[in-house]
């Protein structure tokens, strides 16, 4: 059995124009040591996903499906149950490493105070920790750094301290979302290396979401892409990002600079992603796919294994029709 | 400091025990006043406000007295007796030999001198008490005052509690002078609001302009013991006096106006009597100010166009109509019914005689002020009704004291609404109201526009004898009610609410009430 | 780490230059604040010695000369001024004309009275205003958030004199369970003063029932001032409290499993505080304010009484003095709030 | 994954409603702030008071200076508000109190945003000693409280209702000035104005159309929110005597009028509930509004 | 080619007295017409700096720049002189770019009428320049957030484009845009310098972006520039150490599952920099006369590199 497995989850998110699907039907498991990349354009829902696992939604949000971890289901636990679960579990490293950490609470308080909370240890025992997590993350004189303030430090440093306070309570799976994005390739790539070691070392369980294809590239095993809300393809990193399925996901690389493709010109997705409620009937991507066929507009596309381990939604992908005309 | 603690027994102690049911404060030696204060200092050189005047009063004796609400004739306090010469020029004042101050030493002719000169030298709000007047002491019980111009009004100058005598040692000591140089070398005011100096039959306790002064019982006093052993005057907002005296908090309230007075119950009981203060109108008598209110004709419209009536029942129960410009309670004042009435025919003639038509005059007042609870302004809308109806147009022109002051001071006004407080209780006061006088001259009135009114004036101003001077001070106000340009309103009530436990309760036209005659 | 020891020394220094800055400007506002209150009083139309002496007095030439030579008033403006700022550096504010007393000793006895009250007023709207502030924010759009946001447009919307007087009215007219006014009982000695407050010096002595009642006799005008600043201060620190709920270190905090009192109080309202702080040093100004028509009903011998009675009777040394004392007082509340934000905001004593 | 099929349909927006609905889901507030109840309950009574304000003759049973009636008679059929002490009809006067106090409140509203905008605008435009003087000189006017400085301006020109609107006007355009600014301090910077700038906008240009319509929406807001303290201001200067004078019907003086009898009620209650409600309704408003604009210039109006 | 703008020693500090930092320190740099030069470097090493000092946004400590052979004046309490018009510079956020209150067409508009052009001729250029950047004519009756990103970043630049700019400063124009609005935005971008030969200084901190559309690059450490040279050769043979270090930490989404390599460190206080050679403290090949003396620039295989160690020993001087 994974360590999570999420099955049919959809949010729904109320806002001043009314209610929307942010996450539509999302299904993807995780298994203990291995890394997930969720990819996909801005307002795709990645955050929202990682956030539904914590119970973290913002107000007056609604949920639908399961998110089964170790066994229990994340949704339907008592909001006591799942502050256990936080923190303790799950851990959640997020994008801006300037405003995750608290501006006016030392390194130490941060690092420590979920750890008294959580393990009940002392407080002396609890810096102990703290001290090693940070050379851990390498962060230089991690005795010193404990009693500074997330302001003196770099970005790239904030980040590894971020990281460090995920770890604190020795998770099982650690929710990072866009934990790169604000950083220096220089920086990013200590960063990707840091979560690499962890998994190999600790066995911890990593959803890494990210639009930076690169990143996922480096350190995901599997890759799920979404759109609109709704998952277009998941599958094992090398079939993904070498021989993409959905026009999406090839979308996607294609209007990325390639490192080793020289200087060709750039190839954008047509049109921009949708924006909030506004997602399209049927395929979400219909109206800016290259491949799309009338039907594509009126039929909502079924993930289908077109792979071992790989799945897709797509109805003009000649793999994935005849199995979505046998399911009806 | 430290203050010593409250005596009174049944009190309670200190603490919270103001909440519970009326009555508890009232402890059978402590008496509370609550008034506004008006209250600059406790040094009776240099003190001539209402709430000094009414402390002053129980610390200070002074040469001659007044006794309860009776302000027309003096009675002895310090001074055994008095005799007058017949120029009017010269008092000889016979000090009791039984009389000490509050330190236990005997009251002498030297301190009576002392005193007087110091207020006069002081230069202070009542140095103009002085003004002409050298004191001498032939032996140590006999002090002789010796006016320049004849003075009749010296018996009734005298009581002010201004002219309290000091305790001259004790007050040397402290830093007092009474020479030439009083003004800037005199020192003492200080010390006398903190300790009282006097021969009267309340000490000083504490003393604070904004919150209370608290007096104790002299136990040396020479004269009759006072019934309370405490006395604490408390500085309270005149509609809060009454929620007090009502929930049994204070034993006085002294400010209450006529509608705040009214219905107050059986409770309590309300002494309610004319004030001392008048009222009056003037019309501006210079045509360079004014060719409209300059017109004796327009100043007769005026007069008559006044409904006198209305104005009382705005002043609420207790005021009077002013029916000469001497207040009712003093020497010489004119029977009641005499005044002025209002006919508005002979007003509308005499605005038809003017030559005047549909005439529009500003009438200027102090706006920020009360009188006994009253309001310059409400008082104004109503003449300013009263003389729409003759036909004349009055604009008001409201501002503030202080800076009305000035223009009234100034002669600018061309109409003015304003009140004159007695500052002693003798008719000659009132003579500020002829030409050429300190206020005719704000009306401007001047010297030689009203000869026999004017001469009339010279000789009340040197008569002694009071049957003479009685008459004379009729005649002259007869006259002011016939023509002129200064129009007595009224009189508006002074109130005073005291709880049923306090007996013999008078308002004094100087001091409201005499603290140590209560019974 | 990125702040080498050496350089964090130097920070310091230019913390303390910052507050030897700010404490420069703070002393040119005091003098352009008296300079300004100097010309009003210069503007008004009136004669102090008309205000002051009485209608006798104020014809006698030689108690008009006595009196401006008194209070200075014969010299020409710029002497008087700068003797002012001259004598003020001594020490001596002048004689006030009211209570012919030095206007300092008048203020040390009045201002201990208003802060007494001022103070009570803050820490009760501090305490009200913060904590129901709190609950609006963490009950955003329910029901609680909507009547407390009734409750603190209604605070900041009543007129503090009339509802002194509604006050005053039932709460001891009416049913006699709250005390009249002044500071104390009558026949109640206040505590030897050591710091003017009487409750706080009852406490110095011991003397418990002097502070029950001294207590007792706040609450009322306490509670009346602090309607004001009750409101501002929830409506205040819901948003505040609000705008921190959004950052992303909140739902990281969250994110760690702590209880929601721990983020709430821990790192929610720590941050929230610094802005809150500064409202309630504005809030004090405005409790002064407040004060001038409270105590009038409330017969409280403090700063607005004085302030008022000097306004009426012109008494210039005094208006001066008050505008002195309320002027520092107003930079003092911004050095205290800015030396707060330090202690609670390590950025600003790091940067 | 062969869990059922997920138990609503494709289309996102309408089929969101399908999903269990949270218990205490609350409806989002709209963003219009003229939908919010407190703001329409503001808009009402606002109205109400301007309508009781035209119409007062109309309104008012009687004369507001006409002392005809019976002293400090409580409320009764004839006169329901009661009477005053000085037999004038409390309800009259309160009518007639609408007239004196809105326009006025919105005048000197006016007046102060008017010179706090200029003030403020070249202060965070041209920056330096413009900004120097002018700030300092708010800075002098913030460091006394409101009514105290109030109280002496008043007491300078003369207890009079129109030296008290001056008064009040005086200490009230500081704030506007703080706010004009901060946002044209921080509209100064931004990448729109320095872009209009680069295209060869002179600095007045930049301020008129560029910052402009940035710097209206909130200090209307701050004027909405205002009237309220400068009504509080106003009827609080007449309280103390320093603004209207007797006998005009200000709510302030009549509530004063009311402290002086303190037993009959009535008095002050009337005119005290008029100012509230009217402060109430403003707020309500401002308070609306200021929700409603975007929460960067939302918190400079707060600070 | 004759340089169109010319950098020549140029020093911007912030700051005064104690607190001052020398956020760009003593660059050279001359960009000419129909040239793409990309300027690349890690956060905070000074490109906005540098950028809008060429516009004439922050003054100048030392050095000089100049625009068609006149010096570019700071932006003061004037109007910018109209020569300058044709010097424009486009942003990094595409939301505080373009005034939330005013319509796009108003926007672009000002940028023809405040070079002199009328209304209707203002109104003409803005549905073309609209156009130009793939929007339909009627945006312009639009508010700017009822646009994506991408879209408004393509708003701000058809405003620029309506001075008729000869070069443009692009500050990360394509930061804060998605993957595919980034290709689109560069897109434009490099097709308006094939069109209109104008001169583009595009800065980014994405080398791999930079190599797609510049053909030039300048990287940038800590307010220096330590690599100049056309873009392929500095991709593929980077000289400098720091180069190599940058291109080396690009992941590349091939699918292969190679992490990259990290350069030790952050980059130091411009306040207080390190001695010598500014990059030694990270440099893997740093040697003992690194620490002490500051590197010049030296030609090495056809582009300016400031190292010692990778330096001709001969170049030394
Ligand atoms: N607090 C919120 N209330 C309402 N809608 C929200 C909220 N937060 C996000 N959304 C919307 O939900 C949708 C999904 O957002 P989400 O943050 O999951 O996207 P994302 O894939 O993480 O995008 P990004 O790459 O920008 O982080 C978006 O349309 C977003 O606008
Ligand atoms: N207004 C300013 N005042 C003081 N220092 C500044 C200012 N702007 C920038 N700096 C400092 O100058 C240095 C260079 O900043 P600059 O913005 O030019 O870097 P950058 O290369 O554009 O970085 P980024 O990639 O983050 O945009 C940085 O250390 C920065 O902290
Ligand atoms: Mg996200
Ligand atoms: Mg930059
Ligand atoms: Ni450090």
């Amino acid at each position: 059995m994974p360590l999570l497995s999420i099955e049919h989850l959809s949010v729904a998110l109320s806002t001043a124009r009314g209610s929307f699907k942010a996450v539509d039907d999302v299904s993807f498991s995780v298994d203990t040591g291995e890394i997930l990349g969720i990819a996909g354009e801005s307002g795709s829902g990645k955050t929202m996903t990682a956030l539904t696992l914590l119970g973290l939604l913002p107000h007056g949000a609604r949920t639908a499906g399961k998110a089964v971890f170790d066994g229990t289901d994340l949704l339907t636990m008592s909001p006591k149950k799942i502050r256990a679960v936080r923190g303790r579990q799950i851990a959640m490293v997020s994008q801006d490493p300037a405003t995750s950490l608290h501006p006016i609470l030392t390194v130490e308080r941060q690092l420590t105070e979920h750890m008294r909370h959580h393990l009940g240890v002392s407080r002396s025992e609890a810096r102990t920790r703290a001290v090693d997590l940070l050379a851990t993350v390498r962060i230089p004189d991690p005795e010193q750094a404990l009693t500074a303030y997330p302001g003196q430090f770099s970005g790239g440093m904030r980040q590894r301290i971020a990281i460090a306070v995920a770890l604190a309570c020795e998770p099982r799976l650690l929710l990072a979302d866009e934990p790169t994005t604000a950083l220096d390739v220089t920086v990013q790539a200590g960063i990707l290396r840091l979560l690499q070691r962890l998994r190999t070392e600790r066995g911890l369980a990593v959803v890494i979401i990210t639009h930076d294809l690169g990143v996922m590239s480096a350190l995901a095993d599997r890759v799920c892409v979404m759109y609109g809300g709704r998952m277009a393809e998941v599958g094992p990193r090398s079939e993904i990002l070498s021989a993409p399925r959905h026009p999406y996901t090839r979308g996607l690389l294609d209007a990325l600079p390639h490192p080793e493709g020289g200087a060709a010109e750039l190839r954008p997705i047509a049109g921009s992603p949708p924006s909030l409620g506004n997602v399209p009937t049927g395929c979400p991507f219909h109206p800016r796919c290259p491949h799309a066929e009338p039907g594509c507009s009126l039929d909502r596309p079924e993930l289908v294994t077109v792979a071992p381990g790989h799945l897709l939604a797509c109805p003009v992908d000649p793999l994935a029709r005849p199995v979505l005309e046998k399911t009806r | 400091t430290s203050t010593s603690a409250p005596t009174a027994a049944g009190s309670g102690g200190a603490g919270s025990s103001s909440s519970s049911a009326a009555g508890t404060v009232t402890s059978s030696g402590t008496l509370v006043v609550d008034t506004a204060f008006q209250l600059k200092t406790a040094d009776p050189g240099r003190m001539f406000e209402p709430t000094g005047l009414l402390i002053d009063h129980a610390m200070y004796s002074t040469l001659l007295t007044f006794a309860g609400d009776n302000v027309k004739k003096p009675v002895p306090d310090l001074a055994s007796s008095y005799t007058a010469s017949k120029d009017g020029k010269v008092y000889t004042f016979k000090l009791r030999t039984d009389a000490v101050f509050s330190d236990g030493t005997p009251v002498t002719s030297a301190d009576v001198v002392f005193s007087l000169n110091r207020v006069a030298n002081l230069k202070g709000n009542p140095s103009f008490l002085m003004a002409g007047i050298t004191v001498t002491a032939p032996d140590a019980h006999t002090v002789v005052l010796t006016s320049a111009t004849p003075n009749p009004a010296i018996p009734f100058i005298v009581p002010n509690s201004a002219l309290g005598i000091l305790n001259s040692k004790a007050v040397k000591a402290a830093g007092g002078s009474d020479d030439a140089s009083a003004a800037t070398s005199d020192k003492a005011e200080t010390a006398l609001n903190t300790k009282s100096q006097g021969a009267g039959p309340y000490t000083l306790d504490s003393y604070s302009t904004t919150t209370q002064v608290v007096m104790e019982a002299n136990p040396k006093y020479w004269g009759t013991k006072p019934k309370y052993e405490k006395i604490i005057v408390r500085n309270v907002q005149a509609n809060v006096q009454k929620l007090n005296v009502l929930k049994g908090q204070s034993q006085i309230a002294v400010d209450l106006s006529p509608a705040q007075a009214d219905g107050l119950g059986s409770s309590v009981q309300t002494i309610n009597g004319a004030s001392p203060n008048v009222f009056f109108l003037f019309t501006n008598n210079s045509p360079a100010v004014s060719k409209v209110t300059s017109n004796p004709d327009f100043q007769d419209a005026v007069r008559y166009g006044v409904d006198y009536d209305s104005l009382v029942s705005l002043a609420g129960t207790g005021a009077v109509q002013a029916n000469g410009i001497i207040p009712t309670m003093f020497l010489g004042s004119l029977a009641a019914g005499t005044g002025v009435k209002r006919d508005l025919a002979k007003a509308k003639a005499a605005l038809a005689k003017s030559g005047l038509t549909n005439p529009t005059v500003t009438l200027s007042y102090p706006s920020d002020i009360q009188v006994n609870g009253l309001n310059f302004g409400d008082l104004a809308a109503r003449v300013q009704a009263n003389l729409k109806d003759v036909g004349i147009t009055v604009k008001l022109a409201p501002a503030s004291v202080q800076t009305a002051l000035d223009s009234y001071r100034g002669g600018k006004e061309e109409m003015g609404l304003w009140e004159w407080g007695p500052d002693y209780p003798d008719p000659s006061d009132y003579l500020n109201f002829l030409p050429g006088q300190v206020v005719g001259k704000r009306a401007n009135w001047l010297a030689g526009q009203s000869p026999a009114l004017e001469a009339l004036g010279k000789q009340a101003a040197s008569t002694i004898d009071d049957a003479t001077r009685v008459k004379q001070y009729t005649q002259i106000q007869t006259m002011m009610n016939q023509s002129g340009p200064i129009m007595p309103l009224i009189q508006p009530a002074q109130i005073l609410v005291a709880a049923n436990s306090v007996k013999n309760v008078k308002a004094n036209a100087l001091w409201l009430v005499d603290l140590s005659e209560l019974g | 780490m990125a702040v080498p020891g050496a350089r964090k020394r130097s920070r310091h220094r230019d913390l303390w230059l910052f507050i030897l800055k700010r404490l420069g400007i703070g002393l040119l506002l005091v003098l352009g604040a008296t300079l300004v209150s100097f010309i009003l009083t210069q503007l008004v139309p009136g004669d102090p010695a008309a205000a002051n002496l009485g209608q006798q007095a104020v014809e006698d030439p030689g108690a008009v000369a006595a009196f401006r030579h008194k209070y200075g008033l014969d010299k020409p403006l710029p002497v008087q001024f700068l003797t002012y700022i001259w004598n003020v550096l001594h020490g001596d504010l002048g004689l006030s004309q009211q209570s012919h007393r030095p206007v300092s000793t008048d203020l040390a006895e009045y201002v201990p009275a208003t802060f007494e009250l001022a103070i009570f007023a803050i820490v009760l709207s501090l305490l009200i205003g913060v904590s129901l502030g709190i609950l609006a924010a963490v009950t955003r759009d329910r029901w609680p958030d909507q009547v407390l946001r009734v409750v603190s447009l209604g605070g900041v919307s009543m007129p503090t004199f009339w509802i002194a007087l509604m006050a005053f009215y039932l709460l001891f007219f009416k049913w006699g369970i709250l005390p009249g006014g002044g500071r104390l009982d009558p026949t109640q000695t206040p505590p030897d003063h050591i710091t003017g407050m009487y409750t706080v010096d009852a406490l110095l002595h011991g003397q418990w029932s002097l502070f029950g009642s001294a207590v007792y006799h706040l609450v009322l005008p306490g509670l009346v001032l602090a309607t004001y600043t009750i409101g501002l201060l929830l409506r205040f620190t819901r948003a505040s409290v609000l705008e921190i709920l959004g950052n992303d270190y909140v739902r990281a905090a969250r994110a760690k499993g702590l209880p929601e009192r721990t983020v709430v109080l821990r790192h929610v309202l720590r941050p929230a505080l610094v802005s809150i702080i500064t409202v309630a040093g504005v809030a004090f100004g405005s409790l002064l304010s407040g004060a001038v028509l409270v105590e009038n009903i409330f017969s409280w011998p403090g700063l607005g009484q004085y302030a008022y009675l000097s306004a009426i009777n012109l008494d210039l040394p005094a208006i001066m003095g008050v505008s002195l004392v309320v002027a520092v007082v107003y930079i003092a509340m911004n050095l205290l709030v800015d030396v707060l934000y330090g202690v609670i905001d390590p950025r600003i004593r790091l940067s | 994954m062969s869990a059922p099929e997920p138990a609503f349909g494709a289309d996102a927006l309408i089929t969101a409603d399908a999903l269990p609905a949270e218990p205490t889901a609350a409806r989002r507030r709209s963003t219009s702030p003229w939908r919010q109840p407190l703001a329409i309950v503001g808009v009402v009574v606002v109205a109400a008071w301007v309508v009781i304000a035209i119409f007062a003759p109309l309104i008012a049973p009687s004369d507001p200076l006409a002392q005809d009636f019976v002293q400090l008679k409580g409320p009764s059929a004839q006169h329901w508000l009661g009477t005053d002490e000085l037999g004038r009809d409390v309800l009259s006067r309160v009518v007639y109190g609408a007239r004196v106090s809105l326009p006025l409140a919105v005048l000197l509203v006016f007046g102060a945003m008017l010179v706090g905008s200029v003030v403020g605008a070249l202060a965070g435009f041209f920056g330096g000693w413009v900004d120097a003087v002018g700030m300092r000189l708010a800075d002098i006017v913030f460091a006394f409280p409101g009514i105290i400085l109030a109280m002496a301006v008043a007491a300078a020109l003369g207890p009079q209702l129109r030296n008290a609107v001056l008064a009040v006007v005086v200490v009230s355009w500081p704030a506007y000035a703080r706010l004009v600014r901060g946002l044209v301090l921080s509209a100064r910077n931004s990448q729109y104005v320095i872009s209009s700038r680069l295209l060869g906008a002179s600095p007045l240009r930049a301020l008129l159309v560029d910052i402009r319509p940035n710097v209206l929406g909130p200090v209307l807001v701050m004027a909405a929110l205002d009237v309220g303290n400068a009504v509080l201001l106003l009827s609080g200067l007449s309280f103390l005597g320093l603004g209207a004078q007797p006998p005009l019907a200000e709510w302030g003086a009549m509530v004063a009028a009311g402290a002086q009898n303190f037993d009959k009620w009535w008095i002050g209650l009337f005119p005290g509930l008029a100012i509230l409600t009217v402060v109430l309704a403003f707020n309500f408003i401002g308070d609306s509004l200021r929700d409603a604009l975007d929460p960067r210039t939302a918190k400079a109006l707060r600070d | 080619m004759t340089a169109l703008v010319k950098v020549s020693g140029l020093c911007v500090d912030y700051g005064r007295g104690g607190a001052r930092v020398r956020a760009v320190d003593g660059i050279d740099l001359t960009v000419s017409p129909g040239e793409i030069l990309g300027l690349v470097g890690e956060s905070g090493c000074g490109k906005s700096t540098l950028g809008r000092a060429m516009v004439g946004l922050e003054p100048a400590a030392e050095g000089s720049v100049t625009f068609a052979g006149s010096a570019v004046a700071p932006l003061g309490r004037r109007k910018r002189s109209a020569s300058l018009r044709r010097l424009q510079m486009v942003f990094q956020d595409p939301y505080s770019s373009l005034n939330p209150r005013r319509r796009v067409g108003a926007l672009i508009g000002d940028g023809v009428a405040l070079g002199g052009g009328t209304k209707e001729a203002a109104a003409q250029r803005v549905t073309a320049l609209l156009e130009r950047v793939g929007l339909p004519a009627d945006a312009a009756e639009k508010y700017p957030h009822e646009f994506s990103g991408g879209q408004r970043q393509r708003i701000a630049i058809a405003r620029t484009l309506a001075a008729d700019p000869e070069c443009l400063v692009a500050d990360e124009p394509i930061s804060a845009l998605d993957a595919s609005a980034q290709a689109q935005v560069a897109n434009l971008l490099g097709e308006l310098v094939r069109e209109t030969g104008l001169a583009l200084v595009f800065i980014s901190h994405d080398l791999s972006v930079v190599r797609q559309i510049a053909d030039r690059v300048a990287v940038m450490y800590l307010g220096r520039i330590v690599e100049v040279g056309p873009t392929e050769q500095v991709w593929t043979a980077p000289v400098h150490p720091y180069t190599e270090a940058l291109i080396a930490a690009i992941p590349r989404a091939d699918g292969g599952g190679l992490l990259p390599v990290d350069l030790p460190g952050d980059v130091p206080d411009p306040a207080s920099p390190p001695s010598g050679c500014r990059f030694h403290p990270r440099c893997p090949i740093a040697e003992d006369r690194c620490r002490t003396i500051d590197p010049g620039p030296v030609l090495i295989n056809e582009r300016e590199v400031a190292c010692l160690v990778r330096a001709p020993a001969d170049s030394l001087v």
